[in-house]
């Protein structure tokens, strides 16, 4: 079993209109070390695929009808939410698009960043490294000590005196660092980092790429990285998975992905990346939009939209079929690894 | 969009209207509090239309006094017992409804009137109008307004009129903060521009153009304010400058009630809990009516 | 018992609210016998030559003296810093012999200079209680023929002089003219008592209390055993009656027949309730607007429920005519209106307004909750005439203003007249005579031969000649048909009954004298 | 920060001075003659002359704000025209009266309906939350007057747990005058009778007079509070396993704070001229009951003076709550 595993995961919306299927049977293996870019439209359900990873998709209006996610062989939809909080911060980090909005302005971000710490440290002792009858001050001066270390380590210059800056004293970049120290003080396994260059600069989004990069190098971890642009897939992921109307329709290495893009909507995503803007609904050589998720068409969801549909396609959901080892296609059209030739 | 005139559009954009109403009617009525306070809101209507024709005693309405039975306690006869005149406490406190209603909603509506030309004058000439103006209406809200209009109604001297225009005295500066604000807004937009453009007179713009457009916020506003406009009224009838007698006003009948409390309680209770009802049912309303409308307050 | 430490009383806070509110004050205040009156008029003004009021009555008549005290039922004249007295024949001269042991606070004697003094600044302020001797007194009728003896000359007979006495108060001369100031002392008598009486002021919030102690080695001799008294301003009569009932009050001045019916029978509270010489009457304008026509008066007086008044009023009679029963040549048998349609329509009819349809305006004291029952009692009354009636409450300085002039005056104008001596010249010169049009007693009426029967009754002497004189007066009165006669309110007090040795008066009770009384 | 605060302070001298301008003009806006009333009911048309020209009522208008103006700088805000009694004398009376009463209900208002509005947002659409909405919406709709009188029948009348009106019993000597708060100054005294009885006294009059704030703070509290969980960072927050409880009392309550701040400073300001009904009720000797007897004598200073003082009270209050905004939102302080 891999390192972090979804297996058929289905997950309903109560809304005002109805009930919406927002995740379909969503199916992903992260092995640490790896880095998944999990990409496709706003709204196509990836971040909420990340955010069920650490079960924070509110309940109601969220239900999850079917499958399992499985972390390091624990089955987290089972898992109290005290058993989570334990994993929030300590096993898992989180790492979110805006730097500008989530960090807490009211404080000093050391004050953020030690809580974040004494509570990384009450789930596995050894972050701060204090014996067991440690006094709180004591834990709190470790705890600060360690904060200073992390900002060091994201590359926040004079991190000693910054520490009690505010955040709206910081610069985006930097922020989007401190939020990153934020999330990697309690020494995660995983880190889901949701659009986490967005909101940046071009020339910091490389830096913030960079130095993902180095610590998951630096500290074996899994990466689920949710973004809507193949460029930064391109550049820093390992593994890619393409997400349509809530289901994952095409996943695999980015190499045979990127290179052999076999469904259409993968074909289209792959087209509108020149163009920076597209704006919602509109991709490139699709017509229409993302379908209604309250009444889905019963078959392959992006029938109605598909330039090469066949009458079939509206029928049944399609098989996920293996092009090529670990490349996973979600198509009629696709034919299986070996048989390409014939 | 640049389809915004084609048939198929308008439709959609009917339609949306339509779902917008259904979506709003439909969070109305998630709201349970919000059917009681309209309940009691219609209520309140029905008994200052048809009270008078309703009560059983309606000659105390203008006065009618009966001294053979005076501080009867309730009973079918007198449902809410009667009082130091022998008078139908019940018909009294059906009758202050219409007292209650009209000069809250006079209240709400000249506070607003005068807010509106104060605040739009403002927000359409900006610079020193503006400047003047609204730092008249910020003092004005740093005063204590109810003893303002105490003062203002006891100068002027008892009675209706008298009290609803010392209350809306004092009740027009949040208007004309409202209207100012959302002036300056729509000034810039594109359709006054054009309007100013074309020539149109200041006073055309601001009653055809804008006015028309800034309507909604004002309406959530009034209806927010219509419980404590009634409450403010009572307060006055309360402190002893209000209404003229045999005016029925709740809040004079329960500040000439209060000497006989406890041994003649409903004379007091039941003026005083119609003022609470009704302003608990316009609040109650109030709030939901905003929780609909104002998406931003909604969560 | 209260020798708790800080803790003990944070944490013990609700316990100690029964007990520290209730009990321990009530304690408190029996070691110092200090008496709680409870009344809703405030005393905004300590001059004795100016204020006016009961409220004020109350503090001066305590902290002042006057030549004669009042006492009983009816009043009698009494010793106070006149230990004896004569009066010549004729009723216009009186020799008082001053009380040789009489002081002021700081200590000088009451001499007959200080009498004099005292009569010349209440004639020159001409305002408080001027009135009453307006005309009979002038500023040479006071002559102190040595120090304990004064002679004053009236410049014509009048045969309430001793009664009206009480309330015409001496001051001490020495303590006025150090601080005289340009406008008489007033702004310094406003505040400060400088008078003879058995208590002085300890403490004054205004609006809130007064509080009155027992002058040390004052010159009174006897008394009761109060150390102090408060005079605590409570404005609703309900909260006035609830005091009592638990004890907060001893007394209270200002209670509705509601109140003394919920008060009945309850343990510890003694009612008191007694004629006094107080009429109530709407006055109509006699002048100006329609009540200008006799017959429309007439209609109005014969029109009105004059049990419905009577009803609401509660503890009260009804009045014969203007002058209160039992007063001095107080006629039972007058023939006085009371509700009959017929006799009312009859009257309209012969009026101008025989259609009725007009509005008449009544204006009314805002807050004096009996006038406004009244004059709904009116509006009621003349509804059945097919005439509209406006009520305006009002503050009184507006009503008084309102009185100057029979153009400004209202179409009825309710007014109650409290005697502050027994003798039916206090009303019928007050709110009859002519002289007095403008006032408030007495807006507009005028009728010569009113005037003259008032003067002639007022000079007269001899007592059975008087009474005729007054018997007169009443029917010349009822024939004008310029009031709406009213009623007699009783006087209603409660009073706890640990307060002892208080004995009732017809007149000015409310201004209850503090000397007599002991708390058990 | 100093900077600041100093900045707001000089700019409170025109707030002051246009209310000032603004409460002369209302006063002389108004119909009435507070002479011919002052001169009583015997007065000749001389002595109302002699008067108007005492009180300064001569003079044109612009010269008697003159007059006024330097009067309130050099501490005479003139006299009552019935009992010529300094208005200032009696403001330092009267004042403490009702500031004690407006903080302790703050005060009271404030422990209570924050909670109560934080609890209400993280309980939203349970039962705590139906009960504190309704509870004070219900709260903001009783009439103060009513609701006063029902504690009085209830708590006094029927009871006798409390006493029913005023400040201190009359026939004891409130503790000596250092603050004017009769439950200090007992305290001060080392008194510990006078405070249980100055409570006593305070109780029912505080509890009338909180309500109302409390139920707006509850309210504001709760939709900050919902606000400010929507916020993003209280998702970082929850995704890097800070407990809820953490979150709620130290991250959210501290940004909820900031925009409920502004409404307490406001009402604050509002309760100093709203407590004219709780005092009424009451028999409170604060400076609403004693605006309330002026203004139906028509007695102006006074009611200038009152409202004067209640309008500088609030622009002060607020200037205290943008400075501890300041404090609150780190990104005021620094601009």
């Amino acid at each position: 079993m891999a390192f972090l595993d979804i297996r058929d995961l289905h997950l309903a919306m109560r809304t005002f209109e109805g009930e919406a299927h927002v995740l379909n049977g969503i199916n992903l293996s992260v092995e640490r070390g790896e880095i998944w870019g999990l990409v496709g439209e706003t709204g196509c359900g990836k971040s909420l695929t990340g955010l069920s990873i650490s079960r924070l998709v509110p309940s109601p209006p969220g239900r999850y009808l079917r499958g399992e996610i499985r972390f390091a062989g624990q089955d987290l939809l089972a898992t109290p939410e005290d058993g989570m909080r334990r994993l929030r911060g300590g096993h898992i980090g989180m790492i979110f698009q805006d730097p500008t909005t989530n960090l807490n302005p009211a404080f000093r971000i050391g004050e953020q960043m030690v809580d974040v710490a004494l509570h990384a440290d009450a789930v596995d002792p050894a972050i701060l490294g204090l014996a067991p009858g440690a006094s709180r001050r004591q834990r709190r001066v470790e705890a600060r000590r360690l904060a200073i270390a992390m900002l060091d380590k994201v590359g926040v210059p004079d991190a000693a005196r910054r520490i009690d800056d505010y955040p709206h004293q910081f610069s985006g970049g930097m922020r989007q660092r401190v939020l990153i120290a934020m999330a990697l003080i309690g020494k995660p396994e995983l880190l889901i980092a949701d659009e986490p260059t967005t909101a940046l600069d071009v020339s910091v989004q490389a830096q913030i790429l960079r130095l993902i990069h180095s610590l998951v190098l630096e500290y074996q971890l899994a990466v689920l990285l949710i973004t809507h642009n193949l460029g930064v897939v391109a550049q820093l992921c390992t593994h890619v998975a393409v997400m349509y109307a809530g289901n994952i329709i095409e996943s695999g290495p980015v190499r045979p992905v990127f290179r052999n893009p076999t469904h259409p909507y993968t074909r289209a995503l792959m087209k509108a990346v020149p163009h920076a803007t597209h704006r919602r609904g509109e991709l490139q050589g699709l017509p229409g939009s993302v379908p209604n998720l309250f009444t889905p068409p019963p078959g392959c969801r992006l029938a109605p939209r598909c330039p090469v549909a066949q009458p079939r396609c509206a029928e049944r959901v399609p098989p996920t079929i293996a092009v090529s080892p670990g490349h996973d296609v979600a198509c009629v059209l696709a034919t299986p690894a070996g048989s390409a030739a014939a | 969009m640049s389809a915004s005139a084609t048939p198929d559009a308008r439709a959609s954009a009917v339609a949306a209207r339509r779902q917008n109403w259904r979506r709003a009617a439909y969070r109305f009525q998630q709201s349970w509090l919000s059917i009681v306070g309209l309940a009691i809101v219609v209520l309140l209507f029905v008994a200052a239309v048809a009270g008078p024709s309703l009560v059983p005693y309606p000659a105390d309405i203008a006065g009618g006094i009966n001294t053979a039975t005076r501080f009867e306690a309730p009973s079918i006869a007198h449902l809410f017992g009667t009082n130091e005149l022998g008078q139908d406490v019940f018909t009294l406190v059906i009758a202050g409804a219409r007292i209650s209603l009209l000069s809250g909603v006079a209240v709400v509506v000249l506070g607003a009137l005068a807010g509106t030309i104060v605040g739009a004058l403002a927000g359409y000439y900006g610079g020193w109008t503006d400047e003047i103006l609204m730092r008249i209406a910020d003092l004005k809200l740093t005063l204590p307004s109810l003893i303002l209009a105490m003062a203002v109604a006891a100068a002027l001297g008892a009675g209706l009129v008298n009290t609803i225009i010392a209350i809306a005295l004092t009740w027009w500066p949040g208007y004309a903060r409202l209207v100012r604000g959302e002036v300056i807004a729509k000034k810039e937009e594109l359709f006054v521009q054009v309007a100013q453009a074309l020539g149109a007179g200041t006073g055309r713009i601001l009653r055809r153009h804008i006015l028309p457009n800034i309507v909604s916020p004002i309406i959530v506003k009034m209806s927010l304010d219509m419980g404590f406009a009634i409450l403010t009224v009572a307060s006055l009838g309360f402190i002893g400058i209000g209404v003229k007698p045999p005016t029925p006003e709740w809040g004079s009948l329960l500040s000439i009630a209060r000497n006989y409390m406890p041994d003649y309680w409903w004379t007091a209770m039941f003026p005083g809990l119609a003022i609470f009802l009704a302003v608990f049912g316009f609040n109650l309303l109030g709030d939901g009516l905003r929780d609909v409308l104002d998406p931003r307050a909604r969560r | 018992m209260f020798n708790l430490t800080r803790r003990q009383s944070l944490t013990g806070a609700t316990a100690l609210v029964a007990s520290a509110a209730m009990g321990g004050r009530a304690a408190h205040a029996q070691a110092k016998r200090i008496l709680v009156i409870a009344s809703n008029q405030d005393i905004p003004n300590f001059d004795p030559h100016i204020a006016t009021g009961y409220s004020a009555s109350m503090l001066l008549r305590n902290t002042y003296d006057s030549l004669v005290r009042t006492e009983g039922t009816p009043p009698k004249p009494v010793p106070q810093l006149a230990a004896s007295w004569t009066a010549s024949a004729d009723g216009t001269e009186y020799v008082f012999k001053l009380d040789p042991a009489a002081r002021f606070h700081d200590g000088t004697p009451v001499t007959a200079e200080a009498v004099r003094y005292s009569f010349n600044r209440l004639l020159r302020l001409n305002k408080g209680n001027a009135w009453m001797v307006a005309g009979i007194v002038d500023e040479n009728s006071v002559q102190p023929v040595d120090a304990a003896t004064v002679k004053i000359r009236l410049v014509k007979p009048f045969a309430a002089f001793l009664q009206v006495l009480p309330w015409l108060w001496i001051v001490n001369p020495k303590a006025v003219d150090a601080n005289k100031g340009s406008d008489d002392g007033q702004t310094y008598l406003r505040s400060t008592i400088a008078g003879s009486g058995a208590w002085r002021v300890r403490r004054a919030e205004a609006g809130n209390l007064y509080e009155f102690e027992r002058v040390e080695g004052g010159w009174q001799q006897g008394g009761g055993n109060l150390t102090g008294a408060i005079w605590k301003i409570v404005r609703e009569t309900s909260t006035q009656r609830l005091m009592v009932g638990r004890g907060e009050a001893h007394i209270a001045v200002d209670l509705t027949s509601e109140d003394m019916d919920a008060l009945k029978g309850r343990p510890g509270v003694v009612s008191i309730i007694e004629p006094e010489y107080r009429t109530f009457s709407i006055k109509m304008n006699t002048r100006h607007g329609p009540l200008a026509d006799i017959n429309l008066r007439r209609a109005v007086s014969w029109a009105f429920n004059y049990q419905a008044m009577l009803d609401a009023a509660g503890y009260a009679q009804l009045m014969t005519g203007p002058l209160p029963d039992g007063i001095l040549g107080f006629d039972p048998t007058l023939a006085v209106p009371r509700m009959n349609l017929d006799k009312a329509k009859e009257f309209l009819a012969k009026s101008d307004y025989a259609k009725g349809g007009i509005k008449l305006v009544m204006n009314y004291v805002s807050g004096l909750d009996q006038q406004r029952r009244w004059g709904l009692v009116l509006l009621d009354s003349l509804r059945k005439l097919g005439i509209e009636l406006d009520i305006k409450p009002m503050i009184w300085p507006d009503m008084v203003a309102s009185a100057r002039s029979p153009e400004t005056c209202p179409d009825f104008f309710p007014v109650y007249q409290t005697a502050n001596y027994g003798d039916p010249d206090n009303i019928a010169f007050a709110a009859y005579h002519s002289s007095r049009n403008g006032g408030w007693q007495n807006p507009v009426y005028s009728s010569p031969k009113v005037d003259d029967l008032i003067i002639r009754a007022r000079s007269e002497t001899d007592e059975a000649k008087r009474k005729e004189l007054y018997v007169a007066f009443q029917k010349a009165v009822v024939e004008d048909a310029p009031d709406i006669f009213g009623v007699l309110e009783k006087r209603k007090l409660a009073m706890r009954s640990d307060v002892q040795n208080f004995h009732f008066t017809p007149v000015a009770s409310n201004a209850i004298e503090l000397f007599p009384l002991s708390l058990k | 920060m100093l900077r600041f605060a100093v900045r707001r302070i000089v700019l409170l001298v025109p707030v002051i001075v246009g209310l000032s301008l603004l409460i002369f003009a209302i006063a002389r806006l108004l119909p009435g003659d507070p002479v011919t009333l002052a001169a009583g009911p015997n007065a000749t048309q001389a002595e109302i002359a002699d008067l108007a020209r005492e009180f300064g009522l001569d003079q044109p208008l612009p010269v008697q704000y003159w007059h006024y103006a330097t009067g309130l700088v050099t501490g005479d805000w003139g006299q009552s025209i019935f009992t010529r009694r300094p208005v200032l004398e009696d403001l330092k009376a009267y004042l403490p009266a009702t500031l004690e009463l407006v903080v302790v209900a703050m005060v009271l208002a404030i422990v209570i309906g924050i909670p109560a509005g934080l609890l209400a947002a993280v309980y939203r659409d349970r039962w705590p939350d139906y009960v504190s909405r309704v509870v004070s919406l219900g709260a903001i709709s009783m009439p103060r007057f009513f609701l006063g009188l029902l504690l009085q029948l209830g708590l006094a009348m029927w009871l006798g747990w409390l006493p029913l009106g005023g400040r201190f019993p009359l026939t004891e000597d409130p503790p000596p005058f250092v603050t004017g708060f009769l439950t200090i100054d007992s305290l001060w005294a080392g008194d510990p009778h006078a405070f249980g009885v100055a409570l006593a006294y305070l109780a029912l009059p505080a509890f009338a007079t909180c309500l109302s704030p409390l139920a707006t703070i509850t309210r504001m509290m709760r939709a900050t509070t919902l606000e400010v969980l929507q916020q993003d960072y209280v998702l970082t927050e929850r995704a890097l396993g800070l407990s809820q409880r953490l979150i709620i009392f130290k991250y959210v309550l501290k940004n909820a704070m900031s925009s409920t701040l502004t409404v307490i400073g406001l009402y604050f300001g509002w309760l100093l001229g709203g407590t004219v009904l709780v005092e009424t009720v009451f028999d409170w000797p604060g400076i609403g009951l004693y605006a309330t007897k002026a203004i139906v004598t028509q007695d102006f200073m006074p009611v200038m003076g009152v409202t004067l003082t209640i309008g500088v009270l609030f622009v002060a209050v607020n200037l205290v709550v943008d400075l501890l905004y300041g404090l609150l939102n780190p990104k005021v302080r620094y601009e």
